[in-house]
């Protein structure tokens, strides 16, 4: 029941970031309100996987939450420099650009 | 030294996430921490950035302040939102950042971000560039005693 | 430039973790969901995300082509070697029980090795194909042809 | 106990859903992409710390509590991080954050009444 109401809460909220998807007006209006949404999959997967008492969706949710992190990132640079590929500096310490 | 304690960390977590605790299990944890470590080391991931232990005694402490912070910048962002007519007031400003090393700068940088109200919006060598959503929130941050409890955070180790 | 710092920094810190969380599903494919695929794509996703945050010339020094066309051709002969494997020993092709004395200890180790196969794969494919697509338009080995 | 938790955990189940709706509300309201952002910042903070903190009072001491506490951890590392890649990407295109003065020149693009 407690698990229900908070799936059909997570729904809402699913719908107004879907709507600000929908509407932009920017590129970057857009990946805000899918990362957003990304977030509340992954809540829901959580509060799913105890509706249906499989507590294996956990693992789901974390892969889900990594792969929206990635994503995000990758579709950020892609508008931002229309290539994957763009050199970033080196990972050690004081050998960014 | 960064090596070990990375190893040791990955060990910890793959305990928590694995569930199964039979000696085969255990040998694959380790052997696919050994992998993780290797090809870490490959990629020079590791450093003193990446893996701050010479914070781990400061950061819980930092943490708990930190939260508290979080809750109460949460509620006046949700009154405002929630609020008819002109509650916001967005702005855009600078704040100088006082740490003296770059993980400093991302500690307080995220630890902003993650503070509704106010976002970090570009990093320019020492100075922060913050989106502020009301005077509220921008008074918060140029108080200081964020800036203050992250320099120090590096300085205690 | 200190516009990436952020981005630079989170990045090597979370690297590490999630090439640790795809083995993690590979090697618990028989306790919750996941398996090979799902692993393999996982631990992808750590190489493609170092690429995006360092550049994919520094991904390609990191892990070079002739590593990834290994992996590809190494995963699929795991595959296709534990299949003959079991032919050879009696069964029929992929038939894990002949593998070890008793047929469900043969079983646990044949999928095991199959799924380290079929992980192997499709990690170097997914590589293979960010690398790919991230270089186009950029320059192209030519000795790789 | 077993019923005291329960209700604890309502409690925080239903204190998460409601910032995770009013965080998206925010999102649908307020009036440029970087207003937007604290919206967004509602629900994958408090929204979500809350929500997770009441799953993990269901669970229990067991596994599944490990786990969804990893996944607020990385919650916690991913969410400014790539709030901050999108700000940074938004503010080097040129986007210019909406103030109350330069209402005429770039607020409300998309006519949804944000100030009403």
């Amino acid at each position: 029941m407690m698990f229900a109401a908070a799936t059909a809460a997570l729904c809402v909220a699913m719908l107004l970031a879907l709507l600000r998807a929908c509407l932009g007006p920017t590129v970057y209006d857009r990946v805000l309100a899918v990362n957003s949404f990304g977030t509340k999959t992954v809540l829901m997967i959580a509060v799913l996987g105890f509706l249906a008492g499989r507590p294996d969706f956990m693992d789901i949710a974390l892969l889900y939450a990594l792969i929206n992190f990635v994503g995000t990132i990758a579709v950020l640079k892609f508008f931002r420099y229309g290539d994957m590929a763009r050199p970033g500096g080196r990972p050690a310490a004081k050998g960014g650009d | 030294m960064h090596a070990i304690s990375l190893g040791l960390t990955l060990f910890a977590t793959w305990l928590l996430l694995s569930g199964v605790y039979t000696p085969l299990f255990i040998f694959l944890g380790v052997l696919s921490c050994a992998i993780v470590v290797v090809i870490a080391l490959r990629m020079e991931v590791i450093d003193r950035e990446s893996h701050p232990v010479h914070l781990s005694m400061s950061l819980p402490g930092y943490w708990l302040w930190l939260g508290k912070e979080i809750v109460l910048a949460n509620i006046d962002v949700t009154k405002r939102i929630l609020s008819p007519g002109q509650a916001i007031n967005p702005s855009v400003f600078r704040v100088k950042a006082g740490q003296d090393d770059e993980l400093g700068k991302v500690i307080y940088a995220n630890s902003i971000t993650l503070t509704p109200g106010t976002v970090t919006i570009d990093i320019d060598d020492d100075d922060l560039v913050i989106h502020a959503l009301s005077e509220t929130s921008r008074d918060d941050l140029e108080s200081g005693e964020m800036d203050r409890r992250v320099t120090a955070l590096g300085d205690g180790a | 430039m200190s516009h990436h710092l952020v981005i630079r920094v989170i990045a090597k810190l979370l690297i590490p973790f999630i090439l640790l969380f795809g083995l993690y599903v590979q090697f618990h494919g028989d306790f919750g969901p996941g398996g090979g695929f799902q692993a393999g794509v996982i631990f992808a996703v750590a190489f493609v995300l170092y690429a995006l945050v360092y550049g994919l010339d520094n991904a390609r020094r990191i892990i070079p082509d002739r590593y990834i066309r290994a992996g590809i051709a190494l995963g699929v002969l795991i595959f296709a070697g534990t299949g003959v494997v079991a032919m050879f020993l009696g069964g029929n092709y992929l038939d894990y029980s002949v593998l070890a004395h008793d047929p469900p200890h043969g079983q646990h180790l044949g999928i095991f090795v199959v799924e380290f196969g079929v992980g192997l794969t499709v990690a170097s494919v997914m590589v293979a194909i960010f690398f790919a697509f991230a270089g186009r338009g950029h320059k192209i080995d030519e000795k790789e042809g | 106990m077993e019923a005291l938790l329960d209700i604890v955990s309502g409690v925080l189940l239903a204190a998460g859903s409601f910032f995770i709706i009013f965080g998206a509300h925010g999102l649908v309201r307020l009036p440029d992409m970087f207003a937007r952002m604290h919206g967004a910042g509602v629900t994958d903070t408090l929204g979500a710390g809350l929500f997770i903190a009441g799953l993990m009072i269901q669970g229990g001491f067991t596994l599944v509590t490990a786990k969804l506490f990893l996944i607020l951890v990385f919650f916690f590392f991913a969410s400014p991080t790539s709030s901050y890649a999108l700000a940074n990407a938004a503010l080097s295109q040129g986007e210019k954050p909406w103030t109350w003065n330069s209402e005429d020149s770039n607020g409300d693009k998309d006519g949804t009444s944000s100030k009403t």
